[in-house]
Parts: C-alpha cells; structure tokens; sequence
C-alpha cells in the first residue's frame, strides 16, 4: 500500500507493480486507475485518509487474497487531485484469471465502502465534503445507540 | 481518561473524557449537539481497531476514532 | 485492436492507451494484462490468429461498449511467446466503475470462449496444439449435421 | 467453386467443392475422414462471416472457414 501527495503518477505505479512480480508466475495482472472526471464544474477533487485503519483494511485483503493464490497491491491520492488525473489504483495479480476477476471486483467495492477515505469537490479552490455521495462504514450507528 | 477523535468531514477538536465503556462514551457525545447528529452514520475504532461492540471495556489513555462515512477512489 | 509478432511491450500499451483516452473523461480504466505461466515445462506457449473474423468479434465488442458509454481494446500476441512474458491486453475505459468491472470480465470471458485464436504448447521447439484447455466456439457443430 | 479453408491445428490443404449451400458442403466434408473427426466441434464463416445457418446459399467463389476450438490469451 502507498499514499502521495496529490495525483498519482500511474505508469510509475503500473509498471512498478509489474516488475515486483514479473518473476512471481502469475497470470493475471488486472489493474484499476481512477481518474477524476470533470463534472459539476469541479477543479479537483481532495482527500483525507486515516491511514492506520486503512491500512489494517488493507492488511485483510493481503490475507484473502493469499488464501486464494493471489496478491492485491494500492495506491491512493491524499489532498487535491486535479481533474483528469488519478486519485486511485488498485490492482490483483493471481495466477488464473477467474480469480483476478472476481477479486478485483470486490476489492475495488469493499475499498468504497470501507476504505476510511473522506472525499472533497473542490470548487473556487473551497473544499466542500462529498456527503451525497458517501457511505457509512460496516458497523455505522454503533454509538447512536 | 480516554480521547475521542473525529475524523475527515467532522472538523471537531479532540475531546478527553471519563468513560469504562463505550456505551459511557456513547451517552456522553449524544449529549454534544454538533456531534450527536453524525453518530448514526459514525463507525468507530479503538486503539485503530474496527470495533462493533458497544460494551467494549476501556482503559486509561485509549484512542476512540469515530469514522464518518467515506468515498475513496 | 493491434497483433504483435511475439511477447507484448506491456508498459507501451499501458501507457499508450492511458494516453489515448486522457482527455475522454473516462473515470475508470481497467487493462487485463495476461502472461504466460511457467508450467507443464513450456519453454513458451504459440499462438495462430484469424484476423478478419477477429476484427469482427472485437468490432462488436467496440458496439457493445459504445451502447453502455464505455470503450474497449485489446492486444494479442502472434506466434511463440516465452514464459513470463505477455501474450494478451485487453482494457475497458468507462466513466462508472460498475460499467467498467462488469465489462471488463464479460469481455475477457468471451474473449476466452470466441475469439479465433489458436493456441500451441512449445515443448523441445515443437508446437503442440493445446487441444484439452480450447473450447468450441459459439456456433460449433454446424457441418456435423 | 467455393473454396473451404482449415484453420489454426487443422493442419489440411484448402479444398475446392461445388455446393449450392453451406449443407452441401457439410455432406462432402463428412465423407473426409481427417476432416470429418474435427466436424461436431468447429464452428463455420462464409467470406469471414459467422453463421449458424446451415442453409445459407453460395455463390461462385464464396470462402469458407472452419475453426476448430480456440484459446486465445
């Protein structure tokens, strides 16, 4: 797992990635890049992470993915990511195909849900957090009770 | 004592408080107006852990991180 | 759509669709980057392609991916292919990252299943042809009849 | 004429036949034994076209396919 400062540089990242396991005899290498689109008049898009918990999410799926023969690798913007330039990139490798797919599937659906990464629009350089399109956590209410 | 933190959105200072339990520190920030209104949609850590259970015992000095919801990507 | 003589320069393609589509306003980009494995002591596997009706197949998919806002390409290799070096990309831009997954793996798996491509073990310099891992194509049978 | 051309591990000589369609040819290829094995799992284009129809009329100089199983990747 790696964080940056701001956007991520993604052919550094794809073929780094690439190389650490050229010798490890997989099969299937299936990365996703998210790119910040331009929408809603946004300039950018900001982030805040809370990285000792994402990185035991993170820790977790490093185990299932060894259970299943298979290795997921992340990388995550933190501030301001400018449109048209990438905030995200998470990637499986697994010697079968089937298992790559179905992994980077719900891998890349439990980071949006769980990953604990709070999103911004960035509009005449104010910071506006995403709350519409945000998700409570698994576990969400516990002290409301 | 422990420390609460509120993390991303929440833009709220850390707070210390007495409490043995979580369920001590939910009824403490239910009293809180501006925080109270998040904690239905707040999951929570302590120590860095994920954590769902509400009789949690606590100790002196322990981190409790309530985790608004989130967007990665 | 590109065939290679040989192992694919991976990091180009990476890159060169990346480049591509920066300025399409795709949010999500998905490659699938297929490599050969180490395995039953292959020096490499080889490969024959039919490119018209190749061409075909993929132009329907470049239909398919059109109607949901989406885009595809991909990359094959010709002929023999070393171990651990790639024989096939194929990639999915898209502005939703639910587009982007399910297509990914429904192009890949009908890839697998209908595209004409022929594929041979190199075993000592001999070319074997990988009969028990190929699969009839849609529409096999028809002459039998 | 039309011409029916094997691919990828057939391994066999194009060959010429006079059919009228796609189930003349079937009848003559059926009578090949080194072909006939390969029948029940191959799949059929005309001029690079897929087809499932058995009835398909043919012209002079039509190009018939036969793709045995694939694998590509």
């Amino acid at each position: 797992m790696e964080l940056h400062q701001g956007s991520l540089d993604v052919e550094a990242i794809f073929s780094k990635w690439l190389h650490e396991e050229e010798a490890s005899n997989y099969g299937a290498y299936i990365p996703f890049v998210g790119t910040i689109r331009a929408e809603d008049g946004i300039e950018a898009l900001s982030f805040d992470i809370y990285e000792p918990v994402l990185q035991q999410w993170f820790d977790n799926w490093v185990k299932k993915a060894e259970e299943l023969g298979a290795k997921v690798k992340m990388a995550h913007a933190i501030g301001d990511v400018p449109v048209h330039t990438s905030s995200y990139i998470s990637a499986v490798f697994s010697p079968k195909r089937r298992v790559a797919l179905e992994l980077i599937d719900e891998f890349v659906e439990d980071f949006k849900a769980n990953a604990p990464i709070w999103k911004y629009d960035v509009k005449e350089g104010k910071r506006i957090y995403a709350a519409d399109r945000s998700t409570p956590m698994n576990g969400s209410g516990l002290l409301s009770k | 004592m422990v420390k609460v933190e509120f993390l991303g959105p929440m833009a709220q200072e850390s707070i210390e408080l007495e409490a043995k339990t979580l369920a001590d520190v939910a009824t403490q920030l239910q009293k809180i107006d501006s925080i109270a209104a998040w904690l239905d949609k707040c999951a929570v850590a302590v120590n860095d852990q994920m954590t769902a259970d509400l009789g949690m015992v606590l100790k002196e000095g322990d981190k409790i991180s309530i985790l608004p919801p989130v967007c990665g990507g």
